[in-house]
């Protein structure tokens, strides 16, 4: 067969798909940001159906808490970049497949650039800040967005900002929710997620990409699909042709500065570090890492006296509070290096 | 007239339920439905958004709501 | 955590999820049955979760036109044994998991054997021989089958034979299928496959094997679920209760003997082998392997005359026509040692 | 009366389109709309079997069929 694609001839096969399909696979650039749980499923279709060029963004590394969901990775890649096991695996997976890494975390002054080489982009992060950030990047830079999230057993499935008509583009994900406050919604590790949900739903996202790349199928633009892993009932939800929303610049709030309790250990064996726990006392009586303790309420109510040359890294449960503890002590003091663990307790 | 609302995600968890009813006036625009629901949970208001689905469809603020309408209560999911 | 559990802690958050959920998955046992393209990814999530003992049917070696959709397999292990690489990959991937390898096919004479020591079995083959086998083995030894299927972009999925009521079962695949014809439904080397279907519906099974063992959310008993991965709208069809069919002994039809090419090549040095290319003429004239030219069609028409101490090896485009052909002469000679190329010239 | 028959699987090669409409007597069973699609389709009966959904639910041949019905058919698929 020419071209190399005897490797794909089962795909090449089917209606719709040809040799022309495979060339524009082999011709695209697709960036995954999150290599998580969806990000891993995501990952290994890409590669295997031969995407020419897959670049990985996540600033993790591996935990032994991910690896119920997050196929790429064993115990032996515990605390290892996800991006970089991640890259070995699937390169071993499809060599004519070339990887790109980027081992950070998407931020407001990465996030033009990050994307700007790549056809396609695709949500697989595990948190809004990241979501609203990235959504907002592909609608200024006019790139197609496929968007999942999932949450115990539902996840949802969306292909965001394609062009429409009369220089309009399709929905994304803020003409469904403008906004939100965050602390109000559990994540993963707090309310569990079933581990073939990711699956499901980051195999409909590479799904998607192929889709959106060789032309074939209908895509899931101006509309979304709820899908529940409990009663397997899905159903689609139709938003509309056009977007409502008019987004012309990133996110104002800064990316969180998170830590991982790896690089905690690390920076605290060179540099003074102050650890501060600030889940409630009935929390720290059942279990905690030290530090000082000073719940989240009673920091909002006065800025406790800290030594602001140390390395502050607050903690909680799930890196929420911690999160809001790092926003309200960095607002009053711009120049202290306040970081947040990342996941809290239970992302050790 | 009875509204039924599907609740999705944490929508479960804050209704304590799959589904529950509010009662709202006849012809009464989404909008209500939403003021209703927010002040029964106050965790919806808190939420900022959340997506209110009518018979499958992206529904408005000003939608007027029927009771033969299947209602959809989805909120926003972060996981992944 | 207890029972070193900790690496599960995501999914034991999960409501009607518990340790003692969690302590069911370590003590069950599934068979997956094909480890290709649905397989890989059943695989993947059920050592991901923390099943405790898998088994791992394949008689087949991994094919270059494989690893578009079967995730596990990469160029370096093509020619291998499938259950082995994917053994070795597993146990890396989960160590506390038992994996149980079986290098050889489901047949009529190991297959009761082969499931009896097993809580629940996953149908992830490619043909409707072995579909019909281990649906058949599953109701007589009353064991709870998973079954998916997948073509093009179409894929089902449904939970066969749990206890129902009265000593009854619920409905199992003979009650939508009685008998197929397998020459007038191409395979996924024909008609092609998308590969992230795969991966959709793989996942979907390893999902109700997990809720099956967990006794979480409702299972697709009773009901199949057919999706379309070009328009992602599902269906779910109510097929009733319980069964009526009546199943007491399994296929009479002998298991057709396969051989792959490498077992060829190797044969073939050890042992007079007559080669027998069982396409039409247009085929040939295309591509071959060598051998004899005799058509399905003539070979209808009379049998030709062969050495019957020789092996007599048949193949075709997919490996179908040649095994009609090996049924055929067996038929007459029930002492030859007649076999089909498995997966025809496109499995190579 | 015409019964509009959505098709999945090789059901779309046979027919050579996703939908095709078949014409019954008014309330014909099940069994007399397979004997007009192997007719009109003689694949269908060299299949040996295919499964016909009446409103998505699996429809023996006595079923009684009316023109208001979805119909789908759903033929066995064995790919791995």
């Amino acid at each position: 067969m020419q071209n190399n694609f005897e490797r794909y001839s089962c795909q090449m096969a089917l209606p719709g798909f040809s040799e022309s399909a495979q060339q524009k696979l082999k011709d695209a650039k697709v960036l995954v940001i999150g290599a998580g749980g969806l990000g891993c499923p995501v990952l290994q279709y890409l590669v295997a159906s031969g995407v020419g060029t897959i670049g990985i963004a996540d600033g993790d590394t591996v935990s032994v808490s991910n690896l119920h969901r997050q196929i790429l990775y064993g115990p032996a890649d515990v605390g290892k970049s996800k991006v970089s096991v991640a890259a070995e695996k699937l390169r071993a997976q499809n060599p004519d497949v070339a990887i790109q890494e980027f081992g950070y975390l998407i931020a407001p002054d990465n996030s033009i650039e990050l994307t700007d080489k790549y056809d396609v982009i695709v949500d697989c992060t595990d948190n809004f800040e990241a979501r609203y950030l990235i959504n907002d990047t592909c609608v200024i830079g006019k790139k197609p967005l496929v968007y999942a999230a999932i949450y115990q057993y539902e996840g949802q499935l969306a292909v965001w900002n394609l062009p429409a008509y009369g220089g309009l583009y399709s929905p994304n994900y803020r003409d469904l929710y403008p906004d939100v406050n965050t602390s109000q919604v559990p994540n993963c590790s707090v309310g569990g997620v079933i581990p073939t949900l990711a699956g499901i739903m980051g195999s409909m996202q590479a799904n998607e990409v192929i889709k959106y790349i060789t032309g074939t199928g209908d895509l899931l633009t101006g509309r979304i699909l709820i899908f529940d892993a409990a009663s397997m009932q899905s159903r689609v939800i139709k938003i509309g042709d056009v977007t409502k929303t008019s987004i012309t610049q990133l996110p104002q709030n800064a990316a969180l500065p998170l830590i991982s309790f790896d690089e905690y250990k690390q920076l605290s064996s060179k540099k003074q570090t102050t650890l501060i726990d600030v889940r409630t006392l009935a929390e720290r009586d059942l279990e905690d890492i030290g530090g000082l303790h000073i719940p989240l309420d009673e920091l909002e109510e006065g800025l406790p006296n800290l030594n602001q040359d140390n390395l502050l890294v607050f903690y909680c449960a799930t890196g929420k509070r911690s999160g809001e503890a790092v926003k309200l002590l960095t607002k009053h003091y711009p120049n202290i290096d306040a970081r947040s663990l990342a996941g809290g307790l239970q992302g050790m | 007239m009875d509204i039924t609302l599907l609740a999705f995600g944490i929508a479960k968890d804050i209704f304590g339920a799959s589904s529950v009813t509010v009662a709202v006036n006849e012809a009464s625009p989404v909008s209500i439905l939403k003021e209703k629901i927010e002040l029964n949970y106050p965790k919806f208001k808190a939420l900022k958004s959340y997506m209110v689905a009518v018979n499958n469809e992206y529904a408005a603020d000003d939608l007027i709501l029927s009771a033969s309408d299947e209602v959809a209560i989805i909120p926003p999911v972060s996981g992944g």
